[in-house]
């Protein structure tokens, strides 16, 4: 395989072990209650980014198969018994071929056009589930504690899952590299660029976007199961949150949209500011409005992203971090 | 008479009640440059679109080497060897020439992987000498390299049929020159090319036969000498070709 | 240790409730610390903003206990959050307060290690079906309109159904998304029922805009008795829309109980006022009481240790100033509070001025029901 | 049957609030290609100034004019710090500066209003017409509302200097050939929109209690709005805003209130997939 | 005779990349001027670093003898400098008539838009018959009219005109050709770029011949029409 070539391969699977290994070996809870957010972050950030960044397409709500693997599991585990392996399979396969088939019908709108319409998808889908009563309507999925014992215990189950999400993340990453390295990433970015152009040159643009939606949504929706599973409970506002779905997309961007490395590094840092200024005793009012002037800031004088950033300071970095 | 590569059978295009292309019929045959002329606005982009899929003519239809081609996607047209470039030009901006040129590789009728495509689009671009340009961002040249990149995303699809909206304009007369030779380079490895162009010393040395559209319908078609003879041309086109000489003349007298 | 809503949704309702436990801590520290023994543990604090977001409340309750080092744990404010930090403390076998969480499901989990103070949802509306069964027996149509949360809609639907038992017919069972603020569609819904009395509501914001509306839009009921919103003393800001709405209320600073340990619910007052000038409302008593009950079961126990603290839990039976506290020990509601009781209060007029008053248990009321309202 | 008329006109008049809010949004979209995520925030701000106009002793409707000023004003400044620098940068950056202020001014807003209710009090006269209850606060919204939107109808398509608006946003480097001060009229334009969705934050404020985060209830209905009426055509904002009032209040009578959002949002997604530049074809 | 626009070693470029290396040319009143060179030889880069539209890195730009370098693109319009760009640039949303009126957006055309307008509306009547149309939907030709009549509605001292000819079909590019030349006579300034040299060269009297940034060659144009290098580089003969 070549891309066992890449440098940015190892630099991925180097990343994922640190994850994994910093906070098992210190056995540090806090460290791994804050990585597990970086974790989730970077996940929804490095699959937006086949979208937004790959595909040209702005998707405002790209939570929704967040929350949805998150009901599909809590819903499987909880309500059927079903371990948390298969149901986080069956999740992330049924939400990735939910969103092919919807794909299908709003992928044909454009520009800013499609993005306010998957704001329109992600409520009706808030909206639907908060009035579905199979999944406890408003008042979510609760689940038992025996879903936990029967993987030993809250201690043990939470550590799992832990070492699962970042699995995912890795996976997540290690996706986005492959198919920037590939012919199905060629043609997207052609897309990206002009899509009347791409259709023309013989890429199938209608496939092609439909294809990258679906993808996008596969490893978010386990992730989604797997981290309402670490919660024990979901409910429609937290697994629907539209304001995360757009500090998904503040992260790519902040990062650099379209490189492997950009939206995770802004993942990363996003969720590392927002944290350490909740926790920073004088600022307890204005965290919101210091991390919203570091954001201006950053964009101010990095409009390129952090990536587009050191690209122009440091040429020879986009040959290595991709 | 060889063979015929691409057949116009009765296209009618309208957009609302705009009626821009009308009952047009025509036949290219293998091997053969023709020439598409006609005033602004007479409806040979739109016929071009219709061609290659863009838009579904609203009556009639497009034959390609014996099968009917109208109503197929633009992607699938090209993957059976029918390329074109843009009048107004589409570079994918943010990519570089080399990339650009090997999605026009990648994705055509060969269908190629991608390291062989990029191969051949390493061999189109010193082809058609964009060498040096290689690795400069699309967005980044200007009009003149933006339509030689075109020229060089189609025919790194290797397609049978070549279709050239306007790659001469913003070319000076020298310039001009060079370029003919380019198209006269491809035509020899046995690509058809159908091409639209105002500039009459090139489109007329160039083309094997040659068709004029006026408002939306077929105005003439022949040779052409013919057609630079034809009054009606004349009138709705091409003017007084001596007009700069006239000029030039009164000027020193 | 505990996080608190200092910004979001819940940030009002939950900076009282973290003013009553600060109360409390004062207090105890004032006796120099929790008697245990012949030691005395001074209580320390430790609290984080959790934005009301529940991605945020698990990562704080993880620091607080491997990183602070925290003994005990006071829940966040409302039941989504109070879920989240469970699962936490569930998995550290720390104890757990938990204040402001009405919820009766996050007790039927089996967790082991959290401990309701609040009558739960359950009960939260029975008591004011009585209430208006005894003003007006003939009365039979009433609505139920509540806000699609969790905890609204887990009392509207057991009101429903104790409305139904005790023989009224509910001709209105709606609920309304928590971000509403156009009440017009629902207010033609309830006029079109024919119903002559409403029950319902959710949190503040909701309930307020509601009760203005329905008198705007003059709506003839006998009563409106609503969650959450009437028992702030904010209500008044809404005049004549706030006349004769009733609420179920945790506990009011009038309410006669007679404790059998810690303060009075006069003394909780005047402390209260003292320390934040103003009157406390059921929260913070809530917040005064979470704390009072971990201290008790601390000095039941004589010891810190978690298991001795849960087994003295588990058999308290206590009156407090903020009434009866028991827990249920049944494993299927573990925590589950089965002691405390609401009462009833109602938006009265005295000298023009409104004023809240308790209508409800007789036995402990300061003013007579008005009723009908309209 | 009264009350299937009166939940349709309620929707009516509450639609034209919605259309009113998402008009601001649809011109700084239709001038310079800005989804504006601020828009939300600055809708709250409206609120909360028509509160503090009210509270100083100003009757509420003239309390507009100087909302309309200070929105003016703070979107000038907006543009000039945030989104000036950016606009010919990537574009998705400028969705990001708004993301931005919009966080800027949600956590000033709680830092000093908290995130609990406010309410502008004043007492508002009910008419009853044929047996319909409706407030004259709603009316007066309602109208306002149409009112607008005619003079900003008006503004761009008859006057120069809207017309040259017109031309910035349809080319901007030939606007500036042609002697047009494109920065100039930039700023203004994301000044107008700024009052405009002030303006609708105030009159608002006059129909419902609000907190800081109100705004985004508004900023959600106005995205959908304006994208059924078309981007960047402000009488299609309007027009979107009357669908979405009309389809909260003509299904309200038959299903339960919860499930208008899902039918609200499916009309929409649907809608698009039928008229993808919006019912009255906007930019794009 | 004097020299309304003079350029003195502009240098100027895109990021990075210098284009411009020291160009210095002047346009004198009443003269058709013409800048010809090879595709990418800086003529349009040099009409915009003329409008401010990219900025001088060095050198001097002065107008009716005024410095005029700093000043931005609608600063100079309104002083009477007018670009009609390459790719024509209409506002394609605003109909025929709108373009013109913002054709005379600053306050000295604004002084005579009703004279202007019609003889706009008579050098192409063409307009007048579609001045309610979208500019966007025109043809090709048609647009090629909107974009000159807009830049006559600017009152211009110098009319500046980038690749008039470009896409037009030769009857139109004669006709066009014959209204410059028209308007040169009616006494304004005009500096054109043509890819059709021949042409251009036959109607301009001054030109200048630009190659990688840099005058190479000036002269009156039916000098440079004759010099062997241009014929072979630019005339193609
Ligand atoms: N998408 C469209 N919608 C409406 N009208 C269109 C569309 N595309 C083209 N037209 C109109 O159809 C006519 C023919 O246009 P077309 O682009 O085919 O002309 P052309 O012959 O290529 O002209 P030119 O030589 O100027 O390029 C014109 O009047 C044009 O305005
Ligand atoms: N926007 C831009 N960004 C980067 N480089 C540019 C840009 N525009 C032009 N260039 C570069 O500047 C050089 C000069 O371009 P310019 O457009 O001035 O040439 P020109 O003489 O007008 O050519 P043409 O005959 O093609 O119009 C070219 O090499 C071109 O690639
Ligand atoms: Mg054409
Ligand atoms: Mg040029």
């Amino acid at each position: 395989m070549k891309l066992l070539k890449a440098p940015l391969f190892w630099l991925i699977v180097g990343v994922t072990a640190i994850f994994a290994l910093l906070p098992l070996l210190s056995n540090n809870i806090t460290l791994r209650e804050t990585l597990v957010l970086s974790a989730i972050y970077i996940i929804l950030a490095a699959n937006l980014n086949l979208m937004i960044g790959y595909t040209g397409y702005v998707n405002f709500g790209s939570i929704v198969f967040f929350g949805l693997g998150g009901y599909l599991t809590l819903w499987l585990v909880g309500s059927h018994h079903w371990g948390l392996y298969s149901a986080v399979l069956v999740a992330g396969v049924s939400v990735s071929a939910l969103a092919f088939l919807l794909g299908i019908g709003i992928l044909r709108l454009r520009g800013a056009y499609f993005a306010l319409a998957t704001i329109g998808v992600n409520e009706a889908v808030k909206d639907f589930v908060s009035n579905f009563d199979v999944w406890g309507g408003s008042e979510g999925i609760f689940l038992p504690f025996t879903a936990y014992k029967a993987m030993g215990g809250a201690g043990k189950a939470l550590w799992t899952v832990y070492l699962l999400i970042v699995l995912v993340m890795g996976s997540s990453l290690l996706l986005s590299l492959a198919v920037r390295r590939s012919k199905f990433g060629l043609g997207l970015f052609a897309i990206r660029e002009d899509e009347d152009a791409a259709v023309v040159l013989g890429v199938k643009a209608p496939l092609y976007k439909t294809l990258a939606y679906s993808l996008s949504a596969f490893l978010p929706a386990i992730a989604g199961g797997l981290y309402f599973f670490k919660n024990g409970s979901v409910v429609p506002e937290e697994a629907f949150n539209l304001n995360l779905s757009i500090e998904a997309i503040v992260m790519v961007m902040l990062g650099g949209q379209g490189t492997v490395t950009g939206p995770t590094i802004g993942a990363f840092l996003y969720e590392r500011l927002r944290g350490m200024l909740l926790t920073i005793p004088g600022l307890s009012n204005f965290h919101m409005v210091i991390a919203g002037v570091l954001l201006l800031l950053i964009i101010l004088f990095a409009p390129g992203g952090l990536m587009g950033w050191l690209y122009r300071i440091w040429p020879r970095l986009r040959r290595v971090l991709e | 008479m060889k063979p015929a590569i691409l057949e116009v059978r009765n296209v009618t295009k309208a957009f609302g009640g705009l009626i821009a292309v009308k009952d047009v019929s025509l036949t290219q045959y293998q091997g053969e440059i023709l020439g598409l002329i006609g005033p602004n606005g007479a409806g040979k982009t739109t016929l071009f679109n219709v061609i290659n899929g863009v838009y579904k003519p609203t009556s009639g239809e497009v034959i390609f080497e014996g099968q009917k081609i109208s109503g197929l996607p633009p992607y699938e047209v090209v993957r059976r060897g029918l390329a074109r470039t843009h009048q107004i030009v589409k570079p994918l901006n943010e990519m570089t020439v080399l990339e650009n040129v090997t999605v026009g590789a990648c994705f055509g009728p060969q269908n190629l992987p991608l390291e062989a495509a990029q191969e051949v689009a390493a061999e189109v671009i010193e082809f058609t000498g964009l060498g040096k340009y290689a690795d400069v961002l699309a967005g980044k040249l200007n009009i003149a390299l933006k339509k030689r990149l075109e020229v060089a995303r189609a025919l790194a699809a290797k397609p049978r049929l070549l279709l050239l909206d306007e790659v001469l304009a913003g070319l000076n007369p020298s310039e001009v020159a060079k370029m003919l030779d380019v198209i006269r380079a491809i035509r020899d490895q046995g690509i058809s090319i159908l091409m639209i162009e105002h500039i009459m010393q090139a489109i007329m040395s160039l083309s094997d036969r040659i068709v004029v559209l006026n408002f939306g319908e077929k105005l003439a078609e022949g040779s052409p000498d013919e057609v630079a003879n034809d009054p009606q041309v004349i009138e709705a086109y091409l003017g007084d070709p001596e007009m700069a000489k006239r000029i030039l003349e009164e000027e020193e007298a | 240790g505990l996080t608190v809503s200092k910004t979001g949704k819940y940030n009002v309702e939950s900076v009282n409730q973290l003013n009553g436990i600060k109360l409390w801590q004062k207090w105890i520290n004032d006796q120099g610390g929790i008697p245990v023994g012949d030691k005395k543990y001074k209580v320390e604090l430790k609290f984080y903003d959790d934005e009301s977001k529940a991605e945020r409340v698990q990562q704080l309750y993880s620091r607080l206990i491997s990183q602070d080092k925290v003994d005990f744990l006071i829940s966040p404010y409302s039941s989504g959050l109070t879920a989240k930090a469970a699962v936490i403390s569930e998995q550290y076998g720390k104890i757990m307060i938990a204040t402001g969480a009405a919820s009766d499901s996050i007790f039927k989990l089996g967790y082991e290690n959290v401990y309701q103070i609040y009558t739960p949802a359950s009960r939260y509306l029975t008591a004011t079906l009585d209430m208006l069964k005894a003003a007006d027996p003939n009365l039979k149509k009433i609505a139920i309109v509540y806000e699609d949360s969790k905890f609204a809609k887990a009392v509207a639907t057991a009101a429903k159904d104790y409305a139904k038992k005790i023989g009224f017919d509910v001709a209105l069972f709606e609920g309304y998304p928590p971000s509403t603020t156009d009440f017009g569609p629902i207010i033609n819904k309830v006029k079109a029922s024919g119903a002559e009395a409403l029950v319902g509501g959710g949190h503040y914001a909701d309930g307020a805009t509601f009760a203005r509306q329905l008198y705007e839009q003059q709506a003839t009921l006998k009563m409106i008795a609503l969650l959450v919103a009437p028992a702030s003393d904010e209500f008044a800001q809404l005049g004549d829309a706030a006349f004769g709405v009733a609420a179920p209320s945790q506990w009011e600073p009038l309410v006669k109980y007679n404790p059998n340990c810690g303060v009075t619910p006069e003394e909780f007052v005047k402390m209260y006022e003292e320390a934040y000038g103003k009157t406390p409302a059921y929260r913070a008593a809530g917040g005064f009481a979470a704390g009072l009950v971990l201290q008790r079961a601390i000095m039941d126990a004589g010891s810190i240790d978690a298991d001795k603290v849960r087994a003295a839990l588990d058999k308290m039976d206590l009156t407090i100033f903020f009434g009866k506290i028991k827990f249920s020990t049944d494993p299927a509601s573990h925590g589950l509070q089965l002691g405390h009781d609401m009462v009833q209060i109602q938006w009265q007029k005295k000298d023009g001025e409104l004023m809240k008053e308790i209508v409800w248990p007789l036995d402990a009321k300061t003013s007579d029901l008005i009723y009908p309202i309209r | 049957m009264i009350e299937i008329v009166s939940s349709i006109l309620d929707g009516l008049l509450i639609g034209l609030v919605y259309g009113l809010a998402s008009i601001g949004l649809t011109l700084i979209f239709g001038v310079m290609d800005v989804v504006n995520l601020a828009h939300g925030a600055v809708i709250s701000l409206g609120m909360f100034s028509l509160y503090f106009f009210f509270g100083a002793g100003l009757h509420p409707y003239l309390a507009l004019i100087p909302v309309a000023i200070i929105g003016f004003l703070l979107g000038v400044l907006i543009y000039q710090i945030a989104v000036r620098r950016i606009l010919d940068g990537p574009p998705l950056m400028t969705l990001l500066a708004t993301f931005a202020v919009s966080m800027i001014i949600v956590g000033i807003g709680t830092a000093l209003w908290s995130t609990s209710p406010y309410n502008v009090n004043f007492k508002v006269q009910t008419l009853n017409i044929f047996g319909y209850t409706v407030t004259s606060a709603r009316l007066i919204a309602a109208l306002a509302a149409v009112l607008v939107t005619f003079m900003l109808y008006y503004f761009l398509y008859r006057t120069t200097l809207g017309k040259a608006v017109r031309a910035v946003s349809n080319n901007r480097e030939a606007a500036e050939l042609m002697g047009i001060p494109s920065q100039q009229i930039l700023a203004i334009s994301f000044g107008i929109g700024t009052a405009l969705a002030m303006l609708s934050g105030a009159l608002i404020a006059t129909l419902f209690p609000f907190t800081i985060l109100s705004g985004s209830i508004y900023e959600l209905k106005s995205f959908v709005a304006s994208v059924l009426g078309g981007l960047g055509n402000p009488t299609g904002a309007l027009f979107g805003g009357v669908i979405l009032g009309l389809i909260e209040g003509s299904v309200a009578p038959f299903i339960a209130i919860s499930w208008t959002n899902v039918i609200e949002f499916v009309i929409f997604v649907l809608i698009l997939l039928f008229f993808p530049t919006g019912l009255l074809g906007g930019r794009k | 005779m004097s020299r309304v626009l003079e350029l003195t070693d502009v240098e100027t470029g895109y990021g990075e990349v210098q284009v411009l290396w020291g160009v210095t040319l002047s346009v004198e009143e009443n003269k058709m001027t013409t800048l010809v060179g090879a595709n990418g030889a800086g003529k349009t880069t040099t009409m915009r670093a003329i409008m401010g539209v990219v900025k001088p890195w060095k050198g001097t730009v002065r107008f009716l003898g005024e410095d005029v370098t700093q000043l931005t693109p609608h600063e100079k319009a309104q002083l009477g400098l007018v670009l009609v760009p390459e790719g024509r640039q209409l506002f394609a949303d605003l109909s025929v008539a709108e373009n013109l009126e913002m054709g005379a957006y600053s306050p000295r055309a604004r002084n005579n838009l009703d004279a202007n307008i019609k003889r706009v509306y008579e050098l192409f009547p063409r307009l007048f018959e579609r001045k309610k149309q979208k500019a966007g939907t025109l043809s090709g030709g048609e647009q090629q009219m909107l974009a000159v009549g807009r830049g006559l509605m600017a009152d211009p001292v110098v009319l500046m005109i980038d690749e008039l000819s470009l896409g037009l079909a030769p009857v139109l590019a004669q006709s066009l050709f014959g209204t410059l030349k028209r308007l040169k006579d009616e006494g304004l300034t005009i500096l054109l770029v043509e890819q059709n040299v021949h042409l251009a060269l036959a109607l301009s009297d001054y030109a200048y011949v630009l190659a990688e940034g840099r005058v190479k060659i000036e002269g009156p144009s039916h000098q440079v029409a004759r010099d062997d290098e241009v014929r072979e580089a630019y005339l193609g003969v």
